[in-house]
């Protein structure tokens, strides 16, 4: 399940549900002091839709792993101390609660770990090629809540 | 001919995920999509940005048979 | 292993591993689209010391899980919309890569989420009475980065 | 008589984790704890915050024979 034995960044998009365990006894190095884990959850309401039931992630599915791989490498361009990063991203289907994407970082000091997962979830939201569509009591439509894709070197936080 | 991949809304407006279009370059690619699926499409690819082998292009991008053009609406990722 | 039944907050202090996932999917709610958890672990080093090979933490027992309960409520007080907050710390001998202490916040948003996690893991090192003491191959001494006790609902950030 | 609680560095110059001294205040306490673990643990105590059943004291304040008074070096958790 972990990626290239010896690799340091951790990509991932897949239809399973996500190893938020494992990534995070995964980031954990000798010389890194914290590890910061962002979990997000398919939530029951979005910006004006309530009663949200269920999610559908579609992706470019040749393009989204690079595109973590890219804001992995944005995230160590500006905090080179970073031990570990893993992105994963979950599509298909997904019930209310489920995990849909896991950003982990670890670094010697808390400052880096905290700013470094911010910085990959909000950079993932605006680049990464994955389409999200919600589903309610009523009907479904794709989020309302979208970004014109960047390239994670572009994004500034 | 090239490959248009199209995805969330765009897919939706297509009713199709990609098909092969003639075209020497990514515009001449959009605009028989936009031919084929009507004005719908062209509304979606408005707000879309476009990707050529998986690289933001223009519509000047000169494209031949193993090329890929993507239309992306607004992604929502997360 | 979980906290009173109904409860938001979620405070151990222990002997044993920290219950890491189980404190992660315990503050999934459908009402939160985000959850921010950090590990402290072990290191190898710490400021001006090399070869740390592990830990001890002692606390003082009666009043330190009273002081983890002020952190939480510090931060709803701050961030009145977060959904869960757990805080773990554990006490005993510690070798290298355990994880010592572990903050889960959940909130609709992952802004609030985000600060709410390092709120509570810097007012939790300002406030709790734990103290950690450095292993190294040729001896051992009290960790040199300590905080004069302040109390909870005096910590600014 | 009160009881008198020391940790971390503040117990290993006590060499011992607490013990019941005589006294009417805070600051009687601590000055007989001061005489008996001698100037080290007096140098420990000049750094550390004073606790009276779990909250802040200062050295005015009357103690019992049910009280607690603490010793916190600087804090380290975390």
């Amino acid at each position: 399940m972990p990626p290239v034995a010896g690799a340091d960044d951790w990509v991932l998009v897949t239809e399973e549900p996500l190893p938020v365990a494992e990534a995070l006894d995964w980031a954990v190095l000798p010389s890194c002091g914290a590890v910061v884990t962002f979990c997000g959850t398919v939530r029951d309401h979005s910006e004006g839709r309530d009663g949200v039931v269920a999610l559908e992630y579609e992706c470019y599915r040749e393009h989204a792993s690079p595109r973590l791989a890219a804001v992995a490498g944005s995230a160590r361009s500006r905090w080179p101390e970073l031990g570990r990063i893993a992105l994963l991203h979950r599509v298909g289907e997904l019930g209310l609660s489920e995990v849909s994407v896991v950003v982990v970082a670890s670094a010697p000091h808390r400052a880096e770990a905290f700013d470094a997962a911010r910085h990959c979830i909000d950079t993932l939201k605006a680049t990464v090629p994955i389409w999200k569509r919600e589903r309610w009591a009523g009907g479904s439509d794709w989020a309302s809540c979208a970004h014109e894709p960047r390239e994670a070197s572009d994004v500034s936080r | 001919m090239p490959l248009l991949r199209v995805f969330g809304p765009a897919r939706d407006a297509a009713g199709t995920a990609g098909e092969q279009f003639p075209g020497a370059d990514v515009g001449a690619v959009l605009d028989a999509a936009c031919e084929r699926y009507g004005p719908g499409f062209a509304d979606v690819l408005r707000r879309s940005a476009v990707w050529l082998n998986g690289e933001p292009a223009t519509r000047a991008h000169a494209v031949g048979d193993d090329d890929e053009v993507a239309v992306l609406p607004p992604v929502s990722g997360g």
